[in-house]
């Protein structure tokens, strides 16, 4: 046993986190900057967590993850970090070139209290960003929140920065994707293409953490929004975000800055939230849906016709971000599948409320908790056991432990390949997912089937 | 003539300039940062004396400039105390340091039975929030030990600072007092807060001084054993330690404790109780070393089993030391059993990868060890450098003295130890030690890298990201070696790049086993056909046949 | 074990054939016929060929199969199928309203030698063929060749029947899929729009036999070769045949009847078979290679430099069919895999000395057979172990019984799905491969790691 | 008013004219089609005597109307010889007919012990060619022969025909018969071309007959046990035999030969031992127990195991026939202790099943057979029909005198059996038998389908695909059932559909835990929300708000 001190007596804690479901807002704010154009993410604190950041977004990608750090010391800890900033600012604008530096703090320059506007501008001041360049920041306390909520302030900032009220209303959309995948940002990129809508998506690392192996190394490859696109996003007709955590405050500020109307949505992951993403689209831009949409539609409806007996009363256990895990649990109860144990590590109200309200229809007592942590989700399974488990890489202990089949979903993924390129948004992203439930659930099967029920067909 | 080519094909590494290289490799850098630099730079001269030039080394990354270096929590937390499995490693802080140090390391360990203890794969944090960084988070640390004791019931629980913690004043070391009398079990805490020092090597040097401080000599049981050693700096990464192991005990010699690679709580305790410290790691571990030395009287050799030639040797050393025959013949014996299957394969290897050029920059002894491996294949280590090494692993120990000590440095606690009254038992006598190196023995002592490094070889101290790049782009290696972050931007130059600090999930290459490992890794990445198809048909042979026979 | 009486030591066999590697021509007839819109296949012998073949299809796809038979009983097997068939034709264009009736005749009928262009001069004649209606046929005896061979017979009949010589060259070019899934017939399409080549893609099932749920049945869906492109198909620029087996037939009837120049390629399934595809379509269409196109091309070589440790000397077992084996093979061989037991039951003499110039520099002996079963491959497996078999579903006894990974591909796939929506052909194809090869050996080695060596980063 | 409404909403089934439903359904065929067609397309409606209409059966399927059925070979291998493990099932002709029948049935089987012989996952063919076609196979079958006996060494070997080897003139029983005497193991063979008969039916009749006159009778061992019985037409798919097997075992019940679920060649060959035969699936083997009868003496009753309450009904029949009040409380006691499962999940599925419609159209007796199950949750079947019977598994076995033979049936050899002078024992007297039916026991009897189905409901014979489309968008039915070949397109209508062949890899249901996996399937099925969605929001509600409210 991996995890052998894990007991099925489950113990109240109130101070201790064991196998955390969540990390801290930097790397999120780190994942975000990396969705704009030729953008440096920089890390404002100890160089430990800019690397720490880097090799956990790098074991997850697969990619180059390039970020620069104000590398701290005890002198910048005890002074502040204003100094180390100004010449970081001036060194990245030299050496690496980049159109944006992204400044996100950490826990250190934040108990510090640096004021990055006033460095930036003090940096600005001294000449050190050329023209036409850009310092962005989002304050990003680690002991706030999780990545995601980093991933939000991120984005955020890139409205609060960029985002121009003009004159007229474009007949454009913004669509925040929120904390998924490249794929999935290029899939919904490639959705809104098909229903005919123009879309400014933000963040957007498609074509940056999925990009081709072409024997040439570009600091900044062709992915991320554009400054242009971000500007434009203040005339937009109206902003979708996709996801509560990782994309409403982008859009409320927009909302704020430039009065574009936003609506909110759930990520569209699985069949109804993509249907509901697809119907705002239609409405938005006054379009048919058109043919191949309801193509794509129909076979991952196929495929939940075809299969239904292999989902139906499977029990789940699923561990991630909650705006996944809202959507995910409400694709799998559509199937009538029964995620009963669902654990995020990122704090929030309603997160719990909306899963029970989503698992409402499953017959079976569901556990639910956001704040918690892989133990108790261990502990949940031990004393109520599932069928299937779904998050990230982390479950595999917990996975060969208990022998339960595993898919992985989530951040981070750091032992299998295929998430940086296959989405799961979307129709086809939600055949993706139920292939890959089928082939874990199947594959038990086949794994235990006693030799005279060991089937050819299924 | 410029130096650096981009997109063309390197002239042959000979015909390059080193010195108009490092002029070029800093030429894009503000004045300040190129002067700096330049002292980081050095095209390698190996004198006489075996003097070598003089290298910044163990100094701040200049900010915004993209390195390879973590902290000190890393350094502590994540490199030391992390490879022992009967610990309970709480980390007091946010939720990031604890989660990104989990399980990330591939430290490997091996609990004797099923029941014994293993903390590894746990993660054990406090979380610290807002309101605790406002309020302090003392009470909370003592809550989370008291929650950890309640569940796990382990035999000690060690406590690390992440950046916040000093800032908002907890007192963590009272805390683990505190707890250590409440619960009757050891509890000890580090002060490694991220800032501290300039890179992971300033949490090492904290990681040794706690763990000798709070566990060094608490258990005076002695392991059997006629030659009983410690093995320090070995941290078991893709079960280099198992395979050391391996060949010790085949050797018959008695491992008393490795720090800390597939090591227990336990095993530090009696650590002090071994006759002969073997290093591996010098810069990660060498105070650990020099205190036992000077508390227990225990020597200390430097080591090296990266390499089989490099693993003979540190045998032959150990053999030696102890000045008995019939382990030196046991260690022959050994050394030519092990030898066939490594020359067989060296040979072989050697015929595919004879000339190829690497390139490591990683670590604070990899970068040294490794360069024995790629040549026992043939293969030439054109530059290399340390990501958080000081001076004296790069120019040997001779050049301590001169080293000034800085602010960052000053920081590090440096402790005061005296000759326990009790246990300080010299195991050799001065004349013993004196015969020893006359012998040919060193105590105490390490070379360096560059001294073993060939003349116009550049060496580079915390290389850039930018300077990664013109690096390849200069000398087109074969292969480079560093770490995770390096890995992708470097393949995707085309160069495939072999991870050293994880290995890349193979290994283990220490010893002999893990030679052949390493010769069949190297084989397989500088050999493959898969780097022959980065151009499409169409980006070599783009011309469109415009009456296209089909016509 | 579930063959349990196949023994290590290998007796050669003359006349017994034991766990086929293949299946008969009808059945690719039928497959094929559904690839033109608004055809009804029909069978023309005793009906359980048709019941059969509809059975396997449907299983393999999931999908309705519809055909008809001719229903011979004992009489028209004595006396011809003539009668049966001509009432077939007029029921079947009255009930079912087919555009296109495609006939593939039988064992049955090939032995009593029923003349079908006769036949079905005579039902044209007798006015059973309403008009604007065609009935096309293929010779498939199921004592020749294989269900490939079938395949190949009706794509050609496609030609044969439609294809007009026009009098000027259309800017359009054919591509002849092969004997794979109606995704990757998909994906050839798509490909080709890629590129900005207008083609005809004959078979063409997808959206036929990879349809959606609408909750409408439609006898005739949207998919399939129209006529008026397969009568076009005379005048394109010209063919490109994919896989020599079952595409090259066809290629050469529109050569032949219509002065088509055709190219003979493998199947684009992997990397340098892609390659040879994409290079193909530009320099017919005279077009530069899209940026799209090469960025797909350059992440699938990104996964292979990425996980080439875990690809590189791995000995597989592959079972197949004779166009997708080679194509299959050298993509293996490629990225340093070792497929070093090769069966396709489909005979042909060039098979074999292609997969062994393929393999040449593979360092291991390699088995190789065209007409071979997959009781043979077993014991080869016996005597030489590999890490990974690749083929269709009826490998999965074999994994079992000795405990090796399996990776599903081919036809009939019966107990999983997927093939039907994701392609293998083409870059992203070669993704979807290499991602299921590697959750294969990965989830294996992951399976038998000892506790010390279960890894979080692979 | 018409009585197919497409894409509405049904009208409640009483509503709908059965009479008006047929009119339509045979209104697009050609004259003659339709005129056939009507006949085998009845209005149900039993009389007092429990008279029925009568219904065309067992007649050819009309080309080019799209058919349920299969062919002879399919009857013969796939479903009567193939469920045996221990036999050799050799294929002659071309690849596909073995191909297509192997293992596709899941006929579950378990061997007592690794060792015992299994040759089901295998699949045996001659795998003829053109040279065959042309020269003759025989050559090629005895080699073939030889081959497998050598390796696999079996008991026996069967040989089955497949179209093109009757037309090339092989003469497989000859060539089997040679071989028998070579081999000195049993060797037989089935002349079950495709063409014979109109549909599996003729299958079943060639294989009854061939193992009958091969196999039954040839070993005199006697199972120990007090109430020895054969279950023939049972052939274990999803583990059904299993079930029955372990109720039996319950009861006492020694199973001597089931035909052929589960089963071994040695159980066929003893199974003249037994002292009833229970006949399950009449359609497919009521020859076998005609012959029994006849030759050794055993009577047969019609038994049920499909629904919890007809397979208490057959518990208590076969209690009955054996005339033992130890059985008989048995059964009681088995029937009382499984049945409270069974009720608690019947009441409880029932509840949300009530009053839904089923079709059925599968099979020769499954149509018949799952309409109990339906019943049992409250369900009304519609609509049923079969694929392959005759119009005495509509009808009942009392119209046996009246159906005409025709050349299709003429092909397929009668046997003639007469008492076997060894071994012919009448296990019950005249007597015995007429007070048996006094007491309600009917031997030798199947009452058929039909009249058991409400007055108003629809059977038809050989359901086309056309039929189908129309029968559900008539009845919009809760549930449909019928084969793999019929599956999507009925889903894809929007209509959950049951394999009852293949029962999707479900089962067992039969007997006490398989009504119970039946009851919780169908909920499943009927209930599950995945219907809801067929039609996407837009579809719905497709109105397009002009003017956003982002605007």
């Amino acid at each position: 046993m991996l995890l052998r001190h894990t007991p099925e007596a489950i113990r109240e804690r109130r101070a201790l986190t064991i196998n955390p479901a969540k990390t801290c807002q930097p790397i999120g704010a780190m994942y975000a900057a990396l969705g704009i154009h030729r953008c440096l993410p920089h890390s404002h604190g100890s160089q430990g967590c800019c690397a720490y950041h880097r090799s956990t977004l790098t074991r997850h990608f697969k990619e180059p993850v390039m970020a620069a750090t104000s590398s701290f010391t005890e002198g910048a800890s005890v002074f502040g970090g204003q100094s180390n900033l100004i010449q970081a600012i001036d060194n990245i604008f030299t050496v690496y070139e980049p159109d944006v530096i992204a400044v996100h703090t950490t826990c250190l320059s934040e108990t510090i209290g640096d004021d990055i506007p006033q460095i930036s501008r003090k940096a600005q001041a001294e000449g050190k960003i050329p023209p036409g360049k850009f310092v962005i920041h989002a304050n990003t306390p680690s002991y706030v929140g999780s990545h995601v909520t980093g991933f939000a302030n991120m984005t955020k900032a890139m409205a609060d920065y960029f985002a121009e009220r003009g004159g007229k209303r474009l007949e454009q959309i913004n669509i925040i994707p929120g904390y998924v995948e490249p794929s999935d940002m290029e899939e919904i990129r490639r959705i809104a293409a098909e229903m005919g809508v123009r879309a400014v998506v933000f963040p957007d690392t498609s074509n940056v953490l999925n990009r081709p192996q072409t024997g040439k190394f570009e600091m900044y490859p062709r992915g991320g929004v554009s400054i242009e696109a971000l500007r434009s996003a203040g005339s937009s007709k109206c902003t979708v975000a996709l996801g509560r955590t990782a994309s409403w405050p982008a859009a409320r500020a927009l909302d704020v800055k430039c009065n574009v109307h936003c609506e909110l949505l759930d990520l569209p992951i699985g069949l109804t939230a993509t249907d509901a993403f697809i119907d705002v689209l239609r409405r938005v831009a006054g379009v048919s849906v058109p043919d191949s949409i309801n193509l794509e539609r129909g076979r991952l409806l196929d495929i939940v016709t075809d299969m239904h007996q292999y989902f139906y009363g499977k029990k789940l256990g699923l561990v991630g971000d909650p705006d996944q895990l809202v959507s995910l649990a409400e694709f799998l109860v559509s199937i009538d599948m029964w995620p009963i144990h669902i654990v995020t590590g990122t704090p929030g109200r309603k997160f719990e409320s909306r899963i029970r309200e989503i698992t409402r229809g499953v017959p079976h007592e569901v556990n639910v908790t956001a704040g918690g942590d892989m133990f108790l989700f261990h502990q949940w399974i031990k004393n109520d056991p599932v069928d299937l488990i779904m998050g990230n890489t982390y479950l595999k202990y917990i996975a060969r432990d208990e022998d339960i089949p595993l898919v992985r979903f989530g951040f981070p993924i750091l032992d299998r390949v295929g998430h940086g390129y296959f989405p799961t948004v979307g129709y086809r992203g939600g055949m993706r997912l139920l292939e890959k439930i089928l082939d874990a659930l199947l594959d038990r099967k086949d794994r235990d089937a006693p030799e005279e029920a060991f089937e050819l067909v299924l | 003539m410029s130096a650096i080519h981009e997109g063309k094909a390197a002239p042959a590494a000979e015909a390059i300039d080193p010195a108009a290289v490092k002029q070029e490799l800093i030429a894009k850098y503000p004045t300040k940062v190129a002067r700096k630099r330049g002292k980081q730079i050095i095209v390698n001269r190996v004198g006489e004396d075996c003097s070598v030039p003089e290298i910044g080394a163990n100094t701040r990354t200049i900010p915004g400039i993209i390195t390879q270096r973590g902290c000190s929590y890393a350094g502590c937390k994540g490199v030391v105390l992390g490879p022992t499995r009967d610990l309970v490693n709480l980390t007091h802080g946010p939720i990031g340091c604890g989660f990104y140090s989990w399980l990330t390391r591939r430290n490997q360990t091996r609990p004797a039975t099923p029941e014994e203890a293993n903390f590894m794969p746990y993660c054990f944090s406090t979380d610290l929030q807002d309101e605790d960084i406002v309020f302090g988070g003392e009470k909370k640390l003592r809550a989370a030990i008291l929650e950890a004791y309640d569940i796990f019931h382990p035999k000690a629980i060690s406590i690390f600072a992440t950046c916040p913690v000093g800032l908002i004043g907890d007192d963590i070391h009272t805390v683990a007092k505190e707890m250590k009398e409440r619960l009757g079990i050891n509890v000890f805490a580090f002060s490694c807060e991220g800032y501290k020092g300039v890179s992971q090597s300033a949490g090492h040097h904290i990681a040794n001084n706690g763990i000798f401080k709070h566990v060094v000599g608490l258990d005076d049981t002695s392991r059997e054993g006629k030659y009983r050693i410690n093995l320090l700096g070995e941290y078991n990464i893709g079960g280099d330690a198992f395979e050391i192991e391996r060949v010790l005990e085949k050797c018959g010699i008695t491992l008393v404790a490795t720090f800390s690679g597939n090591s227990t709580y336990e095993q530090f305790a009696s650590s002090h109780m071994a006759d002969l410290n073997t290093v591996m790691c010098h810069r990660s571990i060498n105070y650990v070393a020099e205190m036992m030395e000077r508390k227990f009287g225990i020597p200390w050799i430097k080591t090296n089993f990266i390499g089989a030639g490099s693993a003979a040797k540190s045998l032959r050393k150990i053999a030696k030391y102890f000045e008995d025959r019939e382990l030196s013949d046991r260690v022959e014996e050994i050394i030519a059993e092990e030898m066939v299957e490594v020359e067989k394969v060296q040979a072989e290897v050697r015929a595919r990868c004879e000339g190829k050029l690497a390139m490591l920059f990683v670590g604070g002894s990899r970068a040294h060890h490794y360069q024995d491996l790629f040549a026992e294949i043939g293969m030439r280590t054109i530059s290399a450098g340390y990501e958080f090494a000081h001076r004296d692993d790069y120019e040997g120990r001779r050049v301590l003295p001169d080293i000034k000590v800085d602010a960052d440095s000053r920081s590090i606690e440096e402790l005061e130890v005296h000759p326990d009254p009790d246990r300080y038992r010299p195991r050799k006598t001065a004349e013993q030690i004196a015969e020893l190196k006359r012998d040919g023995l060193s105590f105490n002592d390490y070379e360096g890298m560059m001294v073993r490094m060939a003349d116009g070889t550049l060496v580079i101290d915390d290389i850039s990201q930018y300077e990664t790049e013109r690096m390849i782009e200069t000398y087109k290696p074969a292969i480079f070696c560093a770490g995770i972050k390096e890995k992708y931007a470097v393949q995707k130059k085309g160069i495939p790049m072999k991870q050293l600090h994880s290995y890349d999930s193979g290994g283990p290459y220490a010893g002999f086993k893990g030679a052949v490992n390493f010769y069949r890794e190297i084989d397989r990445m500088v050999n493959s056909r898969i780097w022959s198809y980065l151009k499409a048909p169409w980006q070599t042979n783009p011309e469109l046949a415009a009456t296209y026979a089909c016509e």
